[in-house]
């Protein structure tokens, strides 16, 4: 961008006055704002004692899960495109040929290092089947390194845990029709 | 204590200190050791002062010592402005660098100079342990470390 | 004999106090920033073991004990000794600066013992003619301890942080000295005590008869104590944390500690020069003879004041943004200097000829002063508004008039 | 032996010892731990025999032990600061060294009762000089230590004048101290006590009798300030910086406008 | 000389050059969409993804009259005059239309699609296609058939017919055709005749879309992934080009690279699939060290060192050169072998021959003789030893009198040695073996080198017809392995990093059959026959 350029328009920031360059009304402004929260109600949650209720589930970004379809296998086709999106590179996909009828692909094995990850929600934003998501568990804890990398049977645990209280995004879309077997149509 | 033994001591200790200070003065070549170490004759002379006002119950002395602080004030202000256009313009704080300074028809000081000394052995800084990178052989590298 | 031991117990209750003081002022400071920020605070360290909180009272022993059980770590690249050196000199200077400062006025009985047939006076060096110079000569040794740290870290935004920190106490020494100086012109004294009963005995606190230099010494004493919105020095949020990003364990509480010390020198001298030290109207009286009560009183009442300006100082942490390092140097030498000089020059002028004035008016000497210094105050800032180069209001705006001026 | 010459033989020692402690080239005249380990010592002898003969050291095994000692320890700091000043390799080390030769001058003059001047010379020289010429060192020099504070020039011939002042100015002192002429000035004064210890009075003398030269001291410094400023201000020409910088810096707002 | 106008910029072509617009246009760096021409492939103007506006210059008047209507930009020969449009609105229209047509039926599946990233129709679809969708039919089938060689995604595929041209044209095996008429075509093969030739895998690649995959790369890895490397197969002495495409040091597939000198835009299955040797677990993958019965693993670091003493004191040396090798490493090696025996004796290994040649009616020869580089180490056998000898005379010339040193120099995917001779060979003191796989040799090696595999090594083959091509490093060799190159860069005590180019420079310069590749190795190759001619 030129400083020049015709399109860029320049705003200049309205001249302080005389009363405002005596920095009174200002010095007493941040004063009283400061003692006004001083006596304001605290919002904290006393975190172990009352925990965090979240207003709504569907927006926030926590511990990913897999999510199940309508017989109970795993939703994921193993399209890479979340691993492909992660800015962090924590989701590791293995593919192969699905042993169901009406599915081609479906991942032979899905990793996500939950260390790794930065909670992003960029893989829920390219999931193109809605297969993984962020629940609104954030009180994310481990032993060991190990433990937190989750496999496809924990994140598929995660949704277990998670599908009353939260419900899938898209749990209003018609499933995919069945695979059509036959010859030419 | 007895005075004129007081005087005494205070007079060689300010006497030490004037000779510590000409002797760096002299040989030293760092342009603010020289200036440090001309401050250190005047704490010398100072303390000569403060004898010798002690000595005669008079503050003549003390007076004078705070006029050596103005003056030192003064002098370091004009010093540390002419050593820093001097440093500017040479690079470094060396006073053998102006050597072309003097009078006519006078020789240059015999100066064994920097260009004569070894080049000083390079300062690594030692790594943290964490920084350290492992010890592998070159022709290794060109290998991956797993199958 | 006996005079070492006095002052031996009293360097010792000194620092003890400060100590404990700093302790639980830093639990202090974090309620506060906590209730600014409308939370709640440390409030879970109480008694070990047991479920016993305590509001979080055992904060304090909690963060000691991690600072000197962490584990603390010299990088190889330091210069050891300067890098040792730096905090014990930072730690020194704020500490001594306590030797001249009352922390009371004076103890009357002798407790039984013969020697002591005067009354004790709580300072450490009591008499000291040359108190306030003394007070700026080791302020002046702290600066040491934030260059030497900075430099022998051998880290560039260590050595930035330490000559960032360096310029900033040198220049504001300035000012401190200059909204010094009328208080030393009024009570004729360097000495701290008398200043004090300067105050006690006229009944007048110097914040009401010379303005103007009290809001040079409490924004230069904010600058010296390195507190925001003067913490240009570490700028925690924006800058690498300035001359002690390399150090840790015991050294940084150090560090740490002598930085709480400044704060403390800056809100007792405040309350020293400023606000009448212990002297309350109606209740300590002024006489240098006192019996028990009062000299408590004294005590207490310095203290309160003391404790009420180090919690503006941590209110003031959280109201007001942080200078620009120009902007910082610039109200030291083109603000602060020319207004401490003005100052100067009318306490002088009106010292020499005031009372002849005051009389001529018919006012109370005391009531004139204060008009005088007032008045001070008032052209001083009238003249800043003056000149101050053309600002902009960046705060939201609300009225769309202006929006369409913006544009 | 002859006092004198026992003033001479110190003075002499000390000079040798600032000599090998003093930077040199290579390793001259020794290696250089041989170097510093001789020099100290050498230094150290030369001290303590030069105050082996000061009267004081006598008055302090018969009179008061305490303050003898103090004024011994301080006048050994301040001693032995100011040749570290002058013999360290690191400039920034020379420094920090002369600012502690600065604290036991400062504690000396306590000691004789001028406690403002010690404070003052505290705060102007530690607090103000001091501080910027680390300032100077620091920004000017990061990485230590340069080619020609390795060594010095005409060490030898500086360390022998400095070490015959030294000589000449005690055995002078000793000669002239000890006349009769002395002791009945220091009775016929204060007596020693030398001046209360009262600020006010010294500013009253200062501003009294000593008003010219106040004055003076005054124009002086304000002439220095402004010099100062007067060369730092053509600081621009210098080549190091560019100034080609200053004005591309400027053009984007000269464009917005 | 052919004038031609495309898009308002002139082109100037050779009069005996015989091009269509497509071509014409590349040549000025536009890009004309086309699913179903290929340079390869005869023209049947199907897909009207070319559309252009084209017209000529009437060389009476010099006016310019345009085409009423579009025509196909591969079809249209690029004249004398003629002026062609590409960046109309009405072109556009075009394509966005013919994009609409085939995204009507295509299911949307590209997330399971092992074409996604480097699909035709995708690309299109986001460079010339319409933003939305106006068809409210959301097709989502994607029948699959087992055609043979490949997997037939039914739905999938816009009849471009590029598959059924190659299998007639180039194999020359008609194994597809299009079935059906109208909308229901389809692609096919005949019952009981499924696609089962040696060029079979190249549909896949001519495949515009994902209507062909590749059973082998089928769901193992999405494209996005890969990384290609510019190398050359080593399956036979045809020497095609080709791309090693890799993700992590692992080989997900090998594709043919426009070579128009040696293999055109081809290769065969036997390359194609040809390399999961490279990933073989049975691969020798650590230096071992043979001394009477006790095996150890020597550190590389010291091993040159080692090696160098042990050779220098056997005596008498022979160096057994492989067809595998390099040109850069049997050069390496002859010097290795005559700086420790100035008499040593260089022969060839043996040169393994399957079958006859195959060739097919589109001119595409596998070759029978199964090494890469037989002519390049032959010719610097004869550069340094003067004649050219076989293992046998070697084997013989050892029953008569021993050898001190033999280094045998491996690296074939196949049993190449019996055991035998491999006891033949192992008389000599110190036998040193480089090889890929475990052999009857290397068990009796006093010194048993791994050796890097094709796509583990850098150099130039010479192929049969004497065309010298380099090959890029495509994956690095496991942990454990040096490639013979650097290894005997090592032993030759030189200095710095090994790098083949450099190497082949001095072979150019050491070697007069090789002194055209001093000026530098293009993309497709040199040929060092026009050397030889002159």
């Amino acid at each position: 961008m030129k400083p020049n350029d015709p399109d860029i328009r320049w705003v200049k920031e309205p001249p302080m006055g005389p009363t405002g360059k005596t920095y009174l009304s200002l010095f007493l402004g941040g004063f009283t704002t400061t003692l006004k929260h001083l006596v304001s109600k605290k919002k904290t949650i006393p975190f172990p004692d009352r925990h965090y209720e979240c207003p709504d589930p569907l927006i926030y970004r926590g511990v990913h899960r897999l999510n199940r379809d309508d017989q109970g296998r795993v939703k994921c086709v193993a399209c890479f495109l979340c691993s492909t999106a992660c800015p962090a590179y924590c989701i590791d996909i293995v593919a192969a040929e699905s042993p169901w009828p009406d599915r081609e692909k479906y991942p032979e094995s899905f990793t996500i290092d939950e260390l790794r990850c930065i909670y992003c929600g960029m893989c829920e934003e390219a999931c193109p089947v809605d297969a993984i998501e962020l629940t609104s568990l954030f009180d994310l804890s481990g032993k060991s390194r190990e433990e937190m990398i989750f496999d496809k049977e924990k994140l598929l645990a995660v949704y277990d845990m998670t599908k009353d209280a939260e419900p899938r995004r898209t749990a209003g879309r018609p499933p995919t029709p069945p695979r059509d077997t036959g010859g030419p149509s | 204590m007895n005075p004129v033994a007081l005087v005494h001591d205070y007079l060689a200790v300010g006497a030490l200190l004037f000779g510590i200070g000409l002797i760096g003065l002299i040989s030293r070549r760092n342009l603010i050791v020289m200036f440090l170490s001309v401050e250190i004759m005047l704490q010398g002379v100072s303390l000569s002062l403060v004898a010798w006002s002690r000595f005669h119950g008079d503050e003549g002395g003390q007076v004078f010592i705070l006029f050596i602080i103005a003056v030192a004030a003064c002098e370091a202000a004009v010093a540390l402005a002419l050593i820093l256009m001097l440093s500017c313009q040479a690079g470094n704080l060396d006073v053998a660098g102006w050597r072309r300074l003097r009078e006519e028809g006078i020789e240059p000081p015999v100066d064994p100079g920097p260009e004569t000394l070894p080049p000083p052995a390079p300062d690594w800084i030692p790594l943290t342990p964490v920084g350290r990178a492992p010890d592998v052989p070159p022709e290794e590298t060109d290998y991956r470390p797993y199958v | 004999m006996l005079f070492f031991f006095e002052t031996l117990i009293k360097i010792a209750l000194l620092i003890a106090g400060l100590m404990t003081a700093a302790a639980y002022l830093v639990l202090v400071e974090r309620w506060m920033a906590a209730w600014i920020q409308d939370r709640v605070g440390p409030n879970r360290v109480g008694v070990p073991l047991t479920k016993i909180r305590l509001f979080g009272l055992g904060q304090p022993a909690a963060d000691g004990g991690k600072f000197f059980f962490k584990e603390e770590f010299t990088p190889g690249h330091v210069d050891r000794a300067l890098y040792f050196l730096g905090p014990m000199i930072m730690l020194t200077a704020a500490l001594a600066v306590f030797a001249v400062i009352p922390f009371g006025s004076v103890l009357p009985t002798r407790f039984g013992v013969e020697g002591l047939s005067e009354p004790i006076r709580l300072v450490v060096a009591p008499g000291m003619a040359a108190g306030l110079v003394y007070v700026f000569a080791v302020n002046g040794l702290a600066v040491y301890g934030a260059l030497l740290s900075g430099w022998a870290s051998n880290n560039k935004y260590s050595l930035l942080g330490g000559l960032r920190s360096a310029a900033q106490l040198v220049s504001y020494e300035l000012p401190l000295g200059l909204g010094i100086l009328g208080v030393v012109l009024v009570a004729g004294s360097l000495d701290l005590e008398t200043i004090i009963s300067h105050q006690a005995q006229s009944g007048a606190w110097n914040f009401m008869l010379q303005p103007l230099g009290f809001v040079i010494f409490f924004v230069a004493g904010f600058a010296e104590s390195g507190r925001l919105p003067f913490d240009l020095a570490e700028s925690e949020q924006e800058l690498v944390g300035g001359y002690h990003t390399e150090y840790s364990g015991v050294k940084l509480l150090m560090i740490m500690v002598s930085e709480y010390l400044h704060m403390f020198t800056a809100s007792f001298l405040i309350v020293i020069l400023f606000f009448g030290g212990w002297h309350f109207w109606g209740l300590t009286g002024s006489s240098d003879v006192v019996t028990w009560p009062v000299a408590l009183l004294r005590v207490v009442v310095l203290l309160g004041k003391v404790l009420l300006t180090i919690l503006f100082f941590m209110v003031a942490r959280w109201s007001w943004p942080r200078f620009r390092f120009d902007q910082l140097m610039g109200l030291a030498w083109k603000v602060m200097l020319p207004l401490g000089l003005l100052n100067l020059v009318v306490l002088a002028v009106w010292m020499e000829y005031g009372r002849a004035v005051a009389e001529a008016t018919g006012l109370s000497y005391l009531a004139a002063t204060a008009a005088v210094g007032w008045g001070t105050l008032a052209v001083a800032w009238l003249a800043v508004v003056w000149f101050a180069p053309s600002a902009s209001d960046n705060r939201p705006q609300r009225s769309p008039v202006v929006q369409e001026v913006c544009r | 032996m002859d006092p004198t010459r026992i003033m001479l033989l110190a003075a002499l020692m000390n000079g040798a010892g600032l000599w090998l402690l003093l930077p040199q080239t290579g390793s001259f005249p020794f290696r250089r731990p041989l170097n510093r380990t001789l020099g100290t010592l050498l230094g150290s002898a030369g001290l303590g025999l030069m105050a082996s003969q000061l009267p004081g050291l006598g008055e302090w095994f018969s009179g008061s032990v305490f303050w003898g000692s103090v004024f011994w320890i301080l006048a050994g700091v301040t001693v032995v600061a100011a040749a570290a000043a002058v013999v360290s390799r690191d400039p920034v080390y020379s420094a920090l060294w002369f600012g502690l030769m600065l604290l036991g001058t400062a504690g000396l003059f306590l000691f004789s009762g001028a406690a403002f001047l010690a404070v003052a010379t505290v705060t102007v020289y530690a607090g103000a000089i001091l501080v910027t010429f680390l300032f100077v060192l620091m920004l000017a020099q990061p990485e230590g230590r340069a080619g020609y504070d390795r060594t010095s020039t005409e060490a030898l011939l500086s360390a022998v004048t400095g070490s015959m002042i030294v000589a000449l100015l005690s055995i002078v002192l000793g000669r002239v101290l000890g006349l009769p002429e002395a002791i009945a000035i220091s009775s016929a004064a204060t007596g020693g006590t030398g001046p209360t210890p009262d600020v006010a009075r010294l500013g009253t003398v200062l501003f009294s009798r000593y008003l010219i030269a106040v004055e003076v001291a005054g124009v002086l410094l304000l002439t220095a300030l402004v010099g100062a400023a007067a060369i730092l201000a053509r600081r621009n020409k210098c080549p190091c910086e560019d100034q080609t910088t200053a004005n591309q810096m400027d053009s984007p707002t000269e464009g917005a406008a | 000389m052919i004038h031609i106008t495309i898009d308002n910029r002139p082109l100037e072509l050779r009069d005996d050059e015989r091009l269509n617009c497509i071509e014409a246009a590349r040549r000025v760096g536009i890009e004309i969409p086309h699913y179903c021409w290929h340079p390869g492939l005869s023209v049947v103007a199907s897909c009207r993804m070319c559309l252009i506006e084209y017209g000529m210059t009437n060389q009476a008047t010099g006016q310019v009259e345009m085409m009423p209507k579009l025509v196909p930009a591969c079809q249209t020969p690029a004249v004398d005059g003629s002026v062609v449009v590409t960046n109309s609105v009405k072109v556009a229209r075009a394509r966005a239309m013919v994009e609409e047509g085939l995204l009507l039926d295509h299911p949307i599946d590209c997330p399971i699609c092992d074409k996604a990233g480097e699909c035709l129709l995708q690309d299109y679809h986001f460079q010339y296609g319409q933003d939305e969708r106006r068809a409210d039919v959301r097709p989502f089938t994607s029948r699959r058939r087992d055609i043979g060689d490949v997997t037939l995604f039914v739905d999938r595929c816009i009849l471009c017919s590029r598959c059924v041209r190659f299998v007639r044209e180039v194999s020359g095996t008609s194994e597809l055709y299009v079935s059906g008429r109208g909308a229901h075509e389809e692609i096919d093969v005949v019952e009981g005749f499924p696609l089962a030739n040696n060029l079979s895998g190249n549909v896949v690649d001519l495949c515009p879309v994902g209507a062909l995959g590749d059973k082998d790369f089928l769901y193992k890895q999405r494209v996005w992934y890969l990384k290609r490397h510019a190398a050359v197969c080593t399956g036979c002495s045809a020497g095609c080009s080709i791309w090693i495409e890799e993700n992590h040091d692992r080989i997900y597939r090998l594709k043919p690279r426009e070579n128009l000198a040696v293999n055109r835009w081809w290769i065969c299955n036997e390359g194609r699939y040809g390399y999961p040797h490279v990933h073989n677990p049975e691969r020798l993958l650590l230096p071992r060290r043979r001394e009477g019965d006790t095996v150890t693993t020597p550190d590389w670091t010291k091993l040159p060192r080692e090696l160098g003493e042990r050779l220098r004191g056997a005596g008498r040396m022979a160096a057994v050169l492989s067809p595998f090798l390099t040109v850069e490493e049997a050069f390496l090696l002859c010097q290795y072998a005559r700086s420790i025996d100035p008499e040593a004796v260089l022969v060839l290994g043996p040169v393994p021959v399957v079958g006859e040649d195959e060739v097919f009616p589109g001119g595409f020869t596998i070759r029978a003789e199964k090494c890469p580089n037989r002519r390049g180490v032959e010719e610097v056998l004869l550069a340094s030893s003067g004649g050219l000898r076989t293992l046998e005379s070697l084997l013989d010339e050892l029953d008569r009198l021993p050898f001190g040193a033999i280094w045998v120099a491996g690296g074939y995917r196949q049993p190449w040695i019996d055991e035998p001779t491999a006891q033949r060979l192992a008389r000599a003191d110190v036998l040193v073996v480089q090889d890929l796989f475990p052999s009857p040799l290397s068990e009796l090696a006093t010194y048993a080198l791994p050796s890097a595999a094709f796509a583990e090594r850098e150099g130039s083959y010479v192929n049969y017809a004497d065309q010298l091509q380099t090959a890029a490093r495509g994956v690095r060799p496991p942990a454990g392995v040096r490639t013979e190159g650097s290894l005997l860069w090592e032993l030759l005590s030189r200095e710095r990093m090994y790098r083949a180019s450099s190497v082949l420079e001095d072979v150019a310069r050491a070697i007069g059959y090789f002194a055209p590749a001093a000026k530098g190795v293009g993309p497709t190759g040199i040929d060092l026959r026009a050397n030889l001619l002159a």
